[in-house]
């Protein structure tokens, strides 16, 4: 309708389109409510102008007309509170089974890891039709993940993850902006997200000379870095046994227990110290500054990759399918 | 234009001593009212020159005007100085230092020479500032996010940040004057039913300024120590959360934009009252939701963090607490509407301004709903919508009470009369030129356009809507400057103005304009209501109004 | 101020208490009370606190009700600022 | 804050803008209860950054704060306590006239507070001998081997550590800064006592200084086990 003066950005995810029917109801919303005080004021206006010999009626207020005008509003804003809560919920928690970007934000440029191993630069190709999730991290300053076209948002923190997801319905490029200010070339760190049909994209992913997925890299830096001496997949080392590991329970020493997210795996490669787990020694040397952002993510990668697949083949109880070499975890 | 006929030389705040010293050591508040209007004033005239250089840039998607880390200068001063230089010490420390006293029938402030202290340290950390524009500026954004601010930005971040420390402190002490004013020097018979809504509103914007800028004020101290010493408390290297600087950093400055609207809202209340002749409708739910917008409004700070990395309970909590800081605000403006119901109404250009307010702020508190409404934030937060929003409330609304307020009180300030046509018309000007600035921007925010963005050559569909805007900001930037030159010019020929040129009812009307420096010959007894208009004559026009 | 608030006698009392409680709260921590030890400290901190407040600032025997208003109310705003604050951070590992 | 905030009013004459004696000394009371509200949201701000750090790395705090000397804090809190009794004793002098006993009083206090003063010198000269101080101080890079050393059985993380002398030194160095500027106010008390300015009609400035003295004690009561006694247990 609107080709030439668009209102709002394509709408590309499935997301984008509740989005937009709570933006219109509270545009009319606020339509209403302007054209309502402009029409009285100007009513009033005209109606009560001064005229001489006209005394204006002095009115005390009525208490019955303040309670309706304060809850009726509270009652409308409740309305929006949870139409808008239960969108946030939506775009807050990914859901099971998401194929997985990690991206690391760089004053003024977007590099993003896919699990097959194609590393890009400020360009995501992604097939239609697929909850893809991103876990983010910054290596310098915040930024924010902005995709108008999917109405996502999320900043991206130095020293922890946050993650978004979105599923694209519609093929085509996407602008993607960075959204949090962060220095001189703010306004250049843009890049596009490239929606291919899924035959596309598979070409996409064969052409690109790509050898090794990102559990495949992780797991040689695993080997590299000599995690394997301790984190034994036969649970005899001095480390925990990080099969199943991903979003499991963990208790730590001093009795408080948690899950196993991105974030705790990070932590607990960066500075292991902080969260030791029951029945262990804070043995594990410290690897702050010894892995960059991008072998980070391919070790968290490779850690996932060591939960038994979750299509439930019968693995064996420790998890690892026996036999399997490691890293083999199914690609989705 | 004859000049004024010379009224027999009566003695007045104004012509009761000159000289430099009667000026810079003085303890009158109204003199120092005078003072904070000129030096807020060339304040204005730097912010909004750096507001008509990003709208220039931004005329056209590349950047071409400015290189890259200016513009980031210039939009991180024009926040900067608008926000702490203007903004927050405008009304109150313009209109409210002038008029808080006479309105309650008190001699004085309590402590005279705390208001001069506090107008020197607006002074010298407004120096700072100016130092720190003036030998490169600053480029972290008015919001100084840690760790960009303190280990990425190499400019004057420390200069800045303890200049807008020592201006808090101006803040701080000029709130602590008006709470114990208000306590303990109201004349006999002045109770709190009876005061004047514009003193309720400064009394809620004292507590904002008493309990909100000190977190700001500990804050910068941090960042400052971190540039400097090295104390790591953000810095994510260490181990710091950049969240824990947002969280303090908006503790004050969610506050700090009631500070901003609370006063103008009293400036309004008296407004309306005067030019419709009538009381305000409801007295008591408008005083009583000045104070609930003060309280509520230290609750619902995280609402600027819905996508910082917070976590998403804890996003639940501030905005439904976000809701219920929008209600007293949509109880005022019902009643403002109420209150024109069977008045008298007549358009002077106190009155164009204040409708104007009502308005505006109506689309400004309306989109604010947008931007508490959890899934919609996170598609519009840090784009061209949330700059739309706060500059309708802020621009829309507080600018507008001041330049109503100015326009009300100034024949009590300068004891001379405005030119009441030229008043209508920059009225009109600014109203134009104000929605033709920021509407536009709604559209591009919901389009996806981020703010600060120095250049958006790779979206050309935002330029059109920019073009307008930045048209816009032309024409405000008339209708501001058209004030300056009618108020300096009535200062000379304007009309000598009467006791109470609007026939308005509040003691501030019943001294002689300009009042003397104790105000009173004698203290005031106050035996009737707030806004007895009935009791009150109408002015008759012609004798207003000179020209 | 009433003239002559209560007498010296009182004052040495009330400093003699803080003096002791100083050092039962140096002294404490040195026991393992698991998690009780901070809680202790917490506690009496508060008492030294309020006897001073109470008595040294006057506060409990001449001064009105307005300066009670702003000091409970100061506190009830750091408590605002500390409590919803951690509303973010203590749930912030909950979920995603 | 210079101490003019302290109502500096000139002799018993009443202000001109007071209506009586009671509303003048009222409203300096409730002014300096308003300005202590602002400080108590002042200091709280540290206090949320040492709540979440404290809560997120408690064995680093834990180490670190063993490091401190706990006599030394100890004494310093006595100290404080001392100079708010004799703080106390000058308000109730002034009240009776006694100017010579006010003055005492008043001396009195400024040696507790700069006694106060040297030992929190002597702590952070050790702090600085042990290399605690963050960043490089004066060429001294931050390191906490010897923390590490001390107590095995904790695991100090050598960040976190420096996010706790970094929070010790901004609280207890603002906290100083409130010190001086409480010496001289009371320098300038003395002064006045001994014009003899103070008498049983007129002595609010020595009540409000009394207050804000007293604040400054009552920050530092809460700062003493926070810091120094965030866990002391056998190991």
């Amino acid at each position: 309708m609107f080709e030439s003066f668009p209102l709002w950005p394509q709408r590309a995810s499935t997301i984008a389109g509740q989005v937009d029917a709570l933006y219109v109801f509270l545009v009319l919303l606020s339509l209403f409510m302007t054209a309502a005080i402009f029409t009285m004021i100007l009513i009033f206006a005209i109606r009560y102008r001064r005229r001489p010999g006209v005394q204006a009626e002095q009115i005390e207020g009525s208490h019955k007309l303040e309670i309706t005008w304060s809850i009726v509003p509270m009652g409308v804003f409740m309305v929006i509170f949870f139409w808008s809560a239960i969108i946030f919920f939506k775009q807050r928690t990914p859901p099971d089974g998401a194929g997985t970007v990690y991206v690391v934000a760089k004053q003024w440029m977007w590099k993003l890891q896919h699990e097959e191993g194609q590393r890009e630069i400020n360009q995501l190709h992604i097939p239609v039709g697929k909850d893809i999730k991103l876990i983010m991290t910054s290596q310098d300053v915040i930024h924010s993940f902005y995709v108008p076209a999917f109405r996502i948002k999320q900043d991206v923190l130095p020293g922890r993850y946050t993650t978004t997801w979105f599923h694209a319905t519609k093929a085509g490029t996407y602008h993607l902006f960075c959204a949090e200010y962060c220095g001189t070339q703010h306004s250049g760190m843009i890049g596009q997200v490239v929606v291919m049909e899924p035959a596309e994209y598979q070409a996409w992913l064969s052409g690109g000379g790509v050898t090794q997925s990102l559990a495949q890299t992780g797991e040689t830096m695993f080997q590299q870095l000599g995690c394997a001496t301790c984190h034994r997949s036969d649970g005899q080392g001095r480390g925990p046994n990080l099969a199943g590991l991903y979003g499991s329970k963990v208790t730590l020493v001093d009795g408080r227990t948690l899950t196993a997210d991105e974030n705790y795996i990070r932590e607990s490669i960066l500075v292991p110290g902080v969260k030791i787990v029951s029945g262990f020694q804070p043995v594990m040397p410290v690897f702050q500054g010894l892995v960059t952002e991008e072998q980070l993510n391919s070790l968290i990668a490779y850690v996932k990759s060591l939960n038994p697949p979750p299509s439930g083949t019968a693995g064996t109880p420790s998890g690892v399918p026996a036999g399997a070499k490691l890293g083999e975890g199914q690609v989705q | 234009m004859a000049t004024a006929a010379i009224a027999p030389e009566r003695e007045d705040y104004l012509n009761k001593e000159y000289g430099i010293r009667s000026w810079l050591l003085t303890v009158d508040h109204k003199r120092i009212a005078l003072l904070y209007l000129i030096s807020i004033t060339l304040f204005f005239f730097i912010g909004g020159f750096f507001a008509l250089l990003i709208r220039l840039e931004l005329l056209t998607p590349a950047g071409d005007l400015v290189q890259a880390d200016t513009y980031n200068k210039l939009f991180t001063m024009h926040g900067q100085v608008m926000v702490f230089f203007f903004l927050i010490p405008s009304i109150p420390a313009v209109l409210g230092n002038f008029l808080v006293p006479i309105m309650i029938g008190a001699k004085d402030l309590a402590f005279p020479r705390i208001n001069l202290l506090s107008w020197y340290l607006y002074i010298a950390g407004g120096a700072l500032m100016l130092y720190a524009i003036l030998s490169g500026g600053v480029d972290t954004g008015w919001t100084f996010y840690t760790p960009l601010s303190t280990s990425f930005s190499n400019t004057h971040v420390v200069t800045a940040g303890l200049g807008i420390f020592i201006n808090g402190f101006s803040s701080i002490l000029t709130g602590l004057n008006f709470v114990v004013t208000i306590h303990r020097m109201r004349a006999p018979g002045m109770t709190w039913s009876r005061l004047p809504l514009f003193i309720w509103a400064h009394y809620a914007t004292s507590i904002v300024m008493l309990l909100g800028t000190p977190v700001i004020a500990v804050t910068l101290v941090l960042v400052v120590l971190e540039r400097t010493l090295h104390l790591g408390i953000f810095d994510p290297r260490l181990g710091g959360d950049p969240l824990l600087f947002q969280h303090l950093f908006w503790f004050y400055s969610h506050p700090a934009v009631y500070i901003m609207i609370l006063p103008s809202m009293g400036v309004v209340s008296e407004v309306m009252a005067c030019f419709t002749r009538k009381r305000i409708f409801g007295y008591t739910f408008v005083a009583m939701s000045s104070i609930a917008i003060a309280v509520f409004g230290f609750l619902v700070w995280a609402h600027h963090m819905f996508v910082a990395g917070m976590s998403m309970y804890a996003a639940l909590v501030f905005s439904i607490l976000s809701y219920l800081v929008a209600v007293p605000s949509a109880i005022k403006v019902f009643n403002w509407t109420a209150t024109m119901f069977k008045g008298s109404i007549s358009f002077d250009t106190p009155m164009l301004y204040a409708l104007g307010f009502v308005g505006l702020f109506t689309i400004g508190g309306l989109t604010g709903l947008f931007l508490a409404a959890l899934g919609l934030d996170v598609h519009v937060t840090d784009t061209y919508f949330v700059v739309a929003h706060f500059h309708y409330v802020m621009v829309g609304g507080a600018v507008m009470g001041y330049m109503a307020g100015m326009h009300f009180w100034w024949p009590k300030i300068s004891g001379r009369m405005y030119p009441d046509s030229w008043g209508r018309l920059a009225a009109l000007i600014v109203f134009v030129g104000f929605n033709l600035t920021f509407f536009p921007q709604f559209v591009l925010g919901y389009m996806g356009m981020p703010r600060r963005y120095w250049d958006y050559s790779h979206s050309p569909e935002f330029q059109v809507l920019n073009v307008l805007s930045t048209a816009g900001a032309t024409i405000l930037a008339v209708g501001y400057l058209l004030p300056m030159v009618y108020f300096l010019w009535s200062m000379r020929y304007g009309k000598p103005a009467p006791a109470n040129p609007w026939g308005a009812s509040g003691l501030e009307w019943m001294t002689q304009s300009p009042p003397t420096t104790f105000n009173f010959d004698e203290t005031p007894q106050v035996t009737w209501e707030a806004y007895d208009y009935e009791n009150i004559p109408a002015p008759v026009p012609e004798e207003a109004f000179g020209d | 101020m009433s003239e002559h608030s209560s007498s010296a006698k009182l004052y040495w009392i009330i400093w003699g208490s803080l003096i002791v409680l100083t050092f039962v709260t140096a002294g404490v921590a040195y026991l393992d009370l698991g998690p009780f030890n901070t809680i202790v400290a917490l506690t009496i901190a508060t008492c030294k606190a309020l006897l001073v407040i109470l008595f040294f600032m006057h506060v409990k025997d001449a001064s009105e009700r307005l300066t009670k208003v702003v000091i409970i109310s100061s506190i009830f705003w750091l408590l605002i600022m500390l409590g919803l604050s951690l509303a973010d951070f203590s749930t912030r590992t909950i979920g995603s | 804050m210079t101490d003019s905030h302290a109502a500096t009013q000139h002799g018993p004459e009443l202000l001109h803008h007071f209506a009586d004696e009671e509303q003048q000394r009222n409203s300096a009371s409730l002014g300096m209860w308003l300005f202590l509200g602002t400080e108590i949201m002042f200091f709280g701000g540290m206090f949320l950054a040492y709540l979440v750090y404290r809560l997120n790395y408690f064995e680093s705090f834990a180490a670190s704060s063993r490091s401190i000397a706990v006599p030394l804090g100890a004494i310093n809190t006595a100290v404080l306590l001392c100079s708010s009794l004799t703080v106390v004793l000058a308000v109730r002098a002034a009240q009776m006239g006694k100017r010579k006993l006010l003055i005492w009083m008043l001396i009195l206090t400024l040696i507790f507070g700069l006694a106060f003063l040297a030992i929190k010198g002597v702590e952070w000269h050790e702090k600085y001998e042990e290399h605690h101080i963050p960043g490089n101080f004066m060429g001294r890079a931050f390191d906490v081997s010897d923390i590490q050393r001390d107590f095995p059985k904790l695991h100090v993380d050598p960040q976190h550590a420096q996010i706790f002398f970094s929070l010790y030194f901004a609280l207890t160095g603002i906290h100083a800064l409130h010190m001086i500027v409480g010496v001289g106010i009371f320098l300038w008390l003395i002064y006045k006592a001994w014009k003899g300015d103070f008498g049983p009609k007129y002595y609010t400035p020595v009540e409000i200084g009394g207050l804000y003295w007293h604040f400054v004690d009552v920050v530092w009561i809460y700062l003493f086990p926070l810091l120094y006694l965030i866990d002391r247990k056998p190991l």
